[in-house]
C-alpha cells in the first residue's frame, strides 16, 4: 500500500545491498533522482535491470555499486558508448560487471510476464543469432499444438521497482502518460516499489477511461521530486534536456572526470538541487 | 548542389519508401530517411518507433527513440510490451531498419561486441530491437556508411540475421519474411543476387568507382550483370533534409 | 487498410459461408447491427467465437446460421439462459451445435496470442477442475526454468472479426474508450475486420496520448451505423437497454415468439430500424 | 425490521469484507455485498469487475459486468486480457466471489452442465472467470441459496475447485491460495473446517433450525463444536440495501 515519504527514507526502507533493481523508463520518465539517491546511500552488489541503460546506470556501474547488469540495449541514445559500462566490461574497473544480455523483445515479453506472474514468456524471437550461445537463459519451448519451437526467457521478478511518474493523488494511486514503456510491468512484476512524481494532486480529475493507472494498493512508497526524470523528461512538465546527454560523452569519457562531476553533482548535492535543473533550462552538463 | 556522403545515403533510402509503408524506425540515418520520405514523395508513410509511438509526425528528428516530439505527433502511444508482442511479432510492419558496427556480404549484423563475448575488445551496445526487427518486418532496409573494418568477411557476433549463411538460410528457419532487401551505404547501393542472396551492388553513386567501394569493404565485391547509377540529389531532396537537419539541430541543442 | 462501405457490403465482401468470425464486445460495444446483417444475409455453417455470447449470438444459433460455438460464458447476464443456445445444445434444434468450451482467462489469453501473432497462450489456470477431460485443445507446457507445468490454450486467429466502436476518423483509424474487453486483440488477431461505427469525425481531437486506437492498416471494413451496438451500449452515445435484456426471456423461451420477433425485428427490418431504437428509450422489446 | 432471506444472506458476506480488501466481483449477490459493504463499514474497499473496471464505486448495482455506470466510476479500465493477466493471475486479488448452479461439501462448484457434459439435461453458462478466480484469488466467498438440488454429494461436472477432495488438495496442485474460507447461504454459514476442509457450519442465522439446514442440503451437514448465531440485520444495514436496490431496478427499468 502506497505510503508518502521522504527519498531518502524511501531508498533506505525499500532496497537493500544485493538485491535486484529496475529503474525504468524508456527515454521518458527515467528515475534519475530516485537513482542518485541510491548512489548516495552507498548500495552494494546491485543486480540493476533494465531495457535501454543509459546515463543514470552507466553512473551506478561507475560508482561501484553494481554486481550485475540485465540489459537489451546500453548506450547513450543518439551519442555513443556509455563510457563507464564499457570500463568495467572492457577492464573491470572499478570492479568486474556481469552481464545477462537479452534483446529488447526478450526483455519486454519478460516483464510482461513478471506483471502476470508467470515463470517465463514465450515470444518468436533470436532467429538466426548467436546471443543463445552466450545467454543460458535463452532457451525454448514447442508449441503443443503446432510443433513450432518458440523461444523463452524467465520472468523477469525484481525486488525493488524504481519509476518516476507524472502525478499520485492523495490516495496514492499513480498515473503515467505519453511513453509509458515497461514501466506498469515493472512496478507489477516487482516485490516492492519507489516511484516519484513530478506532482500530487488531490484527485486525477477528467481523464481518458483508459488512463494508464497503478492503483495505491500496487505500489510501496511514493516520493514528490518535481524534476525528478531530469535530464530525461516528464511529459507535459519539461523537456528532454538532449544537450546533457550530448555532454555526458565528453564527462564520462575519462575516469576522472567522471569522479569529479558524481562528487559535485549528486555525492555532495541534494535530489532537489540537481533535479531542479530541470526548471532551469540550459545550465547543466 | 553539392552534398554529403551522408545526405545521399540517405536521400537515397528515403527514395525506395512508399506511402503505404509500415515502418519500424531506428534512431538516426532512417529516421532522417523516413521523415524525409514523409515530407516529399510519401505522405502517408506510418512511421513507428519502438518506444511505442504508432504513426508519429515528427517536426524535428528525435535525438532518442523515445523524445516527447514523437508521442506528441502520434496516433497514439502504446505500453512497449505491446509494442513488441502486437505489433512487431504481430507481423504488422512492412520494412524495418537496421545499421550497426558491422556488416557481412549476407546482411548479417553485429552490434553486440569485437573481439570474444566474454572478454570483448570493444563493448558495443548490444541488440535492442534488432534480432526481431529482422525477423518480423516485411522487409529489411540497412543503412550504413562503408569502411573496410565494417564491412567484415566475416563478423565476431551475430547480432541480427540477414541471409545467415546465404540462400535458404532463413527459409531453413521457418522465415517467411524477406530480410534485407537493400543496404545503402554512401558509395553505392547492394541488394541481394538473386540466385545466392549475397549483397550485390546494382547502383553506384554519382562520383564513385569500383575501385572506392572495394577499397572500403572488407568481402570481395560482386556487381549485378545491370549496374545503375544514382541519381544525383535533387535540390528539393536536399534542401527539406537540410531542413530538417536545421531544425534538428536547433531543438537538441536546448 | 480500412475502406468505408455500406453495411450489406461489408458482410457481403467480408464473411463467407463456413468461416470463423468473433463478433466480441465485453457488455459494452456489442456489433448488434452488424450481427443482424449477417442473419439477413443467412450465412449459414459459421464458427462463432466470444467470450461471452449473449442474445445476438442466440440470435445466430435460433436463426440456424451456426455450426460451433467457442465461448466461456454464455448467458443473458443478471437475467438467466440463452435459450436458444440450450435449444440447440440439448435438444438439436434447430441444428447441433458443437461447443468448444474454455474459460474467461483462457479466451482472454487465446485472443492476446493471436493479436501477438503466436500460436498459443500460457497461462496458470484450470487447476483441479473437469473441463480439461472434456476440451482436448487444454494442453500444457513445462516452464524451461522452474519446471512449473502450465495451461495453454491454442491463439484465436478469426478469418473475421466483427466489433463496433464509438468513432472512425476520415482516414479509418477507429478509437474505442471505456470497456475495451478483447476487442483489438480480436481485431488484430483476425484476417480481416469489420468495425461499425457510431460516428465519423474529422479528427479525433484531444485525447489521452495512450488511447485505444486501431489503426487504418490494421481494419477491412468501416461502416457507420448510429446506435449499432443496442441494446448493448456506447460509452458516451446510449445507455444499455437493460430492459430488453430483461424482456428477451420471454421472447427467446419459446420457439414461435423468437421465429416472430426475428422475422419482424431482424429479417423484414432494416439496420436502421432496430438501432434507432437505441436513441428512443424505452419502446423496445 | 423485518428482512427477506436473500438480504440476511447479502448482509452476512458483507460483513466479512474488509476495507483493505481487494475484491474481484460477480453479478448478483456478491455485487449488492460488495457496495453494501462501501456504503457502510468499508469505505475504502476495491471492487473490480472482469470487465476490466479497477477500483469502481457504483450507484446503482450492474445488471451485468460491463455496465457504464462501472466504468463511470472507476479509478480506470483495462482490457480484458490485461484484467485476467496483470490483477487476476497477478495475484492482486485478496478476494473473489463464485455462486455456481451447484456446490458439493469441499466448496467445488458447478456452472457448466447438469447430466453428461457431451448430451446435457441442462446446459448452463460455463465457467467465465470462475476456474482462475477460485485458484488465483486470495481467498474465496461463495454466496449460494441453499435447496438440496444446488448443495449436493457429487457434482456432475467441477467447473471451479473449491477444497477438492478436501484437506491438501490444492496444496498437491501447487496452489497456495486458501480457496473458500466461507460460504454464505440464506440459513447458515459454512466454513472449512480446519481437519478436513469440509464446509461445516460456524454460525445460524436468526430463527433457523439444524432441521431446516439438513433439508436443504444434500450432504449429510456437519457443525462446529460452537455455533454461533447470526446477529440480525440492522436497520442500517437494511435501509442501506433496500435503497440500493431501489435505486437499481429504477435504473433497469429503464
Amino acid at each position: 500500500m502506497a505510503e508518502f515519504m521522504s527519498l531518502s527514507a524511501a531508498v533506505e526502507q525499500h532496497l537493500r545491498d544485493g538485491q535486484s533493481v529496475a529503474m525504468e523508463g524508456f527515454t521518458h520518465l527515467i528515475p534519475y533522482a530516485a537513482g542518485h539517491e541510491v548512489i548516495r546511500q552507498g548500495k552494494r552488489e546491485l543486480t540493476i535491470i533494465r531495457m535501454t541503460p543509459d546515463i543514470l546506470y552507466d553512473q551506478l556501474i561507475g560508482m561501484g555499486l553494481v554486481r550485475k547488469m540485465v540489459f537489451s540495449w546500453g548506450g547513450n541514445p543518439g551519442v555513443g558508448s556509455l563510457h563507464r559500462m564499457r570500463d568495467a566490461v572492457e577492464n573491470g574497473f572499478p570492479q568486474r560487471l556481469d552481464l545477462e544480455e537479452h534483446s529488447h523483445a526478450a526483455m519486454a515479453n519478460a516483464y510482461e510476464a513478471g506483471a502476470a506472474n508467470l515463470p517465463f514468456a514465450v515470444f518468436r524471437g533470436y532467429k538466426g543469432v548467436d546471443l543463445p550461445k552466450v545467454n543460458p537463459n535463452i532457451r525454448s519451448v514447442t508449441c503443443p499444438y503446432t510443433g513450432e519451437v518458440l523461444a523463452t526467457v524467465p520472468a523477469i521478478r525484481p525486488d525493488v521497482a524504481i519509476i518516476h511518474a507524472l502525478r499520485a493523488d492523495r490516495q496514492g494511486n499513480v498515473l503515467l502518460e505519453g511513453i509509458v514503456g515497461v514501466q506498469k510491468e515493472a512496478v507489477l512484476a516487482a516485490r516492492s516499489s519507489i516511484v516519484t512524481v513530478e506532482e500530487i494532486v488531490d484527485d486525477f480529475g477528467p481523464r481518458s477511461a483508459n488512463a494508464v493507472i497503478l492503483p495505491r494498493w500496487t505500489i510501496g512508497a511514493i516520493v514528490h521530486v518535481p524534476g525528478g526524470a531530469y535530464p530525461s523528461y516528464a511529459h507535459g512538465y519539461y523537456k528532454r534536456a538532449n544537450a546533457f546527454y550530448i555532454g555526458w560523452d565528453a564527462i564520462a569519457r575519462e575516469r576522472e572526470t567522471f569522479a569529479a562531476w558524481m562528487k559535485a553533482n549528486v555525492l555532495e548535492a541534494s535530489a532537489d538541487s540537481f533535479a531542479g535543473l530541470a526548471f532551469g533550462a540550459g545550465q547543466s552538463a | 548542389m553539392s552534398y554529403s556522403p551522408t545526405e545521399i545515403m540517405t536521400i537515397v533510402a528515403s527514395r525506395f519508401l512508399r506511402t503505404s509503408d509500415i515502418c519500424f524506425v531506428g534512431i538516426g540515418a532512417p529516421s532522417a530517411a523516413c521523415n524525409l520520405a514523409r515530407l516529399t514523395h510519401a505522405p502517408g508513410i506510418t512511421l513507428i518507433y519502438e518506444s511505442g509511438t504508432l504513426g508519429t509526425r515528427p517536426d524535428v528528428l528525435p535525438l532518442s527513440i523515445g523524445d516527447g516530439e514523437l508521442c506528441d505527433t502520434a496516433l497514439t502511444t502504446v505500453s512497449v510490451p505491446e509494442m513488441f508482442r502486437y505489433w512487431l511479432q504481430g507481423g504488422r510492419i512492412t520494412l524495418g531498419f537496421l545499421g550497426g558496427a558491422q556488416i557481412d556480404c549476407f546482411g548479417n549484423l553485429n552490434t553486440t561486441v569485437v573481439g570474444d563475448y566474454a572478454n570483448p575488445k570493444v563493448r558495443l551496445p548490444g541488440g535492442g530491437g534488432a534480432p526481431e526487427i529482422a525477423s518480423s518486418c516485411g522487409e529489411v532496409f540497412i543503412i550504413m556508411a562503408m569502411n573496410p573494418r565494417a564491412f567484415m568477411a566475416k563478423l565476431p557476433f551475430i547480432t541480427s540475421m540477414g541471409h545467415g549463411a546465404g540462400k535458404g538460410s532463413r527459409e531453413a528457419l521457418g522465415l517467411s519474411t524477406k530480410g534485407p532487401t537493400r543496404l545503402i551505404t554512401d558509395l553505392c547501393l547492394f541488394e541481394p543476387d538473386p540466385e545466392t542472396s549475397e549483397l550485390i551492388v546494382t547502383a553506384i553513386h554519382p562520383g564513385v568507382t569500383r575501385e572506392m567501394i572495394q577499397a572500403q569493404c572488407g568481402w570481395p565485391v560482386h556487381y549485378a550483370a545491370q549496374v545503375g547509377l544514382t541519381p544525383a540529389p535533387t535540390d528539393n531532396e536536399l534542401a527539406v533534409l537540410r531542413d530538417l537537419q536545421a531544425r534538428t539541430k536547433q531543438a537538441h541543442a536546448a
